[in-house]
């Protein structure tokens, strides 16, 4: 996965510049060409910043997961700074979309928060990988810590289909679905230049996502390389 | 138009914090790079007067 | 085969040793029975209520003990660096894992077969027969907990603060086996059988075959001098 | 079994505790890895034993390398810590029979009573070690490693705890396992007393290993490379 990452932060002034011109358009497209929504008018917007982040979120978690088993199996330090940078800005991206949720939610049911499934799981989701980068802060061995890490990241990783499960079903048995649920977005008669709108942010949001994660990468990849010279340096 | 105020703290409070992120990955993109620069300077002198 | 007989083997020693100091078990059980009384006083409820509330707050004992009971896990390896004696030996650590994880449900259990019934003395509940269908969902509910909680003692076993780390870790990880466990209690004292809440009764076992596989795979890499 | 060490190097954070280790270990050796404190003697019976992984370089038994994993490899080294590795409160025969069973190794009532005897320790058998002086613990692990028959036995600085009877004990368990075919590696500072036991010494300074030679009686070479680490007066 790592070797793959190269090429990408070789080009990386390319792929800012190219993330930049995208966000702006994403902007444009969802705030003024995307006509207001039908049922819940202008705060519909936000959905063009909420799904984009949501998926960012889950994509950076399974390249958390690829990147730990990698190491695990391979034991190369740069899969274990790939998944590094992937929790890091994938706890960004959870946390983001939670308080997105939160300001859509305050117009849309009244309230800033609700046990909402959705909701429900992806502040789990942020309190796992939370959990992950402090596990990382708390060993002193580097070695140690990124085994750990990624036992977490691997872990974590299979859980999810399962806090899943159960969260959704909890919800559905506990709480009828009275009020508007979020997975009841009015897909049916959507407008074109709603889903241009989507597709246009998420493109803007995927671009940016692998800048932040290949300058990321690059600065774990330069504290190793500051390591490797301090540990020539003190060669007897 | 209270609505809009809604969309205007979501997208204001998201990009907020994107650019926060941003700037705090660039420093620490610049301690690493002049770390790994003075570590690589000093390392070719270092060398020099040991021999 | 190996790996049953060195498992086996380990947990002998650790139930010999906990036998001796029995320092786990009685700070466990002690711990237990607290939280009961605490809840008993906190949450000063009408009889019917309490089977309402039975599954979560017995839930939540079983989850406090048990973490107790993980973070002394790796104790008996930790004085005179037997953990490296282990290392060195040809021990698969996929057995290690068995074995740690079986002597935390035992400790566990051990627990449970008295708080549980306590719970019903002290709260007053008619429903005696229902019991051993409510220790059944228990200990799927506690495999699944010792399996994941020995993966996590593992990995934090050298960490600052672990004591506080180990717990952050896991209860986030834990959430279907906790909602399982009570909503197939919950269905329980309510119907009498497990009846509705079949499904749960299955994704409890799923966590428990999946992460007790994975344990035993991936613990090989855990563990490191 | 023979041992080939290919270019070992291990690091702590930022400081190396060995570097670019060659070694060939044939069996029968009795080696003496001698060195003052901080040259790298215990990193290197840890890296032997498995317990630490190298940062670089391989360790290679009858050439299969010794990587983690290992289990059937694991079985054939023993690291002799002199009172560390046993359970404080396991029995002294419970001790024996969990490792030997632990090993797969001849864990029968009888075969554990004859190497208590051996070290003396017939009448503590039922005692807990916690309640053993450290001479008697160092005791046991020799009776533990006479059961589990390592291939590769490594000791560091076993002499410390022991009294004269306790030596004598160990010496003579050691010529055994190198007559048997066992390589042995011995860290100490005890320099006479070590050399005195085997046939070739290598010295480590400062995480290079220096010195490797097998013995001779009049032994300049040796003088020259360990002289400096000796206390005046010398050897």
């Amino acid at each position: 996965m790592a070797k793959e990452l190269r090429p990408v932060h070789e080009t990386k002034g390319i792929l800012g510049a190219l993330a930049l011109v995208a966000v702006a358009v994403g902007l444009y497209w969802s705030l003024v060409v995307a006509p207001p929504d039908a049922y819940q008018g202008e705060v519909q917007r936000i959905m063009y910043l909420h799904l984009p982040s949501i998926l960012i979120a889950y994509l950076s978690y399974f390249l958390v997961f690829v990147g730990s088993g990698l190491y695990l199996w391979k034991r190369e330090k740069r899969d274990d700074i790939l998944a590094h940078a992937a929790a890091e800005i994938g706890v960004l991206f959870t946390a983001l979309t939670i308080i997105e949720g939160s300001i859509w939610g305050r117009p849309t049911w009244g309230v800033w928060w609700t046990w909402d499934a959705r909701l429900t799981l992806t502040a789990i989701l942020l309190l796992i990988y939370v959990g992950y980068l402090m596990l990382r802060s708390l060993i002193e061995d580097e070695q140690r810590a990124a085994t750990a890490a990624a036992v977490l990241g691997i872990i974590g990783f299979l859980d999810i289909p399962l806090i899943h499960m159960s969260v959704y079903w909890w919800r559905t048995l506990h709480q009828p679905p009275s009020i508007l649920r979020p997975d009841k977005l009015p897909w049916e008669n959507v407008h074109p230049s709603m889903l241009t709108a989507l597709t246009i942010s998420f493109v803007g949001f995927l671009l940016l996502y692998f800048y932040l994660l290949s300058v990321r990468y690059r600065v774990g990849e330069m504290r190793q390389e500051i390591k490797a010279l301090r540990l020539e340096r003190g060669a007897r | 138009m209270r609505a809009w105020g809604f969309v205007a703290a979501a997208y204001g409070i998201v990009w907020g914090v994107i650019l926060l992120y941003l700037y705090s990955l660039k420093r620490r993109y610049d301690q690493a790079a002049a770390e790994l620069e003075r570590l690589r300077s000093t390392e070719a002198s270092a060398g020099h007067e040991e021999k | 085969m190996t790996l049953v007989r060195q498992a086996y083997l380990l947990l002998w020693k650790d139930v010999l040793l906990e036998l001796r100091r029995r320092d786990s078990l009685l700070t466990m059980f002690f711990f237990g029975t607290l939280l009961l009384f605490v809840f008993h006083f906190s949450f000063d409820l009408a009889p019917e209520k309490i089977a309402e509330m039975a599954p979560a707050l017995l839930w939540l004992a079983f989850l406090f003990t048990g973490t107790l009971g993980l973070a002394q896990l790796f104790q008996a390896e930790r004085d005179n660096h037997c953990f490296d004696a282990l290392l060195l030996s040809p021990l698969d650590r996929g057995a290690l894992f068995l074995a740690k994880s079986g002597f935390n449900l035992v400790l566990m259990v051990l627990v449970e077969a008295v708080v549980i019934p306590l719970f019903w003395i002290l709260f007053n509940l008619r429903s005696w027969n229902l019991l051993p269908q409510v220790f059944l969902v228990t200990l799927l509910g506690t495999i699944g907990f010792c399996v994941l909680g020995t993966l996590m003692s593992a990995i934090t076993l050298r960490a600052r603060a672990r004591e506080l780390l180990l717990p952050l870790v896991l209860f986030p990880l834990m959430i279907p086996v906790i909602l399982a466990t009570i909503r197939c209690m919950e269905e329980v004292l309510h119907a009498g059988h497990i009846g509705e809440a079949m499904p749960w009764l299955r994704l409890l076992l799923g966590f428990d075959v999946i992460f007790l596989t994975a344990g035993v795979l991936i613990f090989d890499w855990v563990i490191e001098s | 079994m023979r041992v080939t060490v290919d270019r070992l190097a291990k690091a702590y954070g930022f400081l190396w505790a060995l570097r670019e280790l060659n070694l060939e270990l044939t069996p029968g050796e009795c080696i003496a890895l001698l060195g003052p404190n901080g040259a790298g003697k215990t990193t290197l019976l840890k890296l032997l034993a498995g317990l630490i992984t190298p940062t670089s370089g391989s360790i290679r038994f009858d050439g299969v390398n010794f990587a983690r994993g290992a289990a059937a490899l694991r079985a054939r080294v023993g690291l002799l810590a002199p009172s560390d590795h046993l359970y404080e409160n396991l029995t002294v025969r419970e001790n024996l029979a969990f490792f030997t069973r632990l090993y797969d190794r001849n864990s029968a009532a009888a075969a554990i009573e004859t190497a208590l005897a051996h070290v003396s320790l017939a009448g503590r058998a039922g005692d807990y070690v916690a309640n053993l002086s450290s001479g008697m613990k160092c005791r046991l692990s020799i009776a533990k490693w006479r059961l589990l028959q390592p291939e590769l036995l490594l000791l560091d600085e076993p002499y410390g705890v022991l009294d004269g009877g306790g030596i004598d004990l160990l010496e003579h368990f050691l010529k055994q396992q190198c007559a048997e075919g066992s390589i042995v590696v011995i860290a100490s500072h005890h320099v006479a007393r070590v050399l005195g036991l085997c046939q070739r010494a290598l010295v480590l300074s400062q995480g290079r290993l220096t010195f490797d030679e097998a013995k001779r009686q009049p032994w300049p070479s040796f003088d020259r490379a360990f002289g400096e680490f000796l206390p005046q007066g010398g050897s």
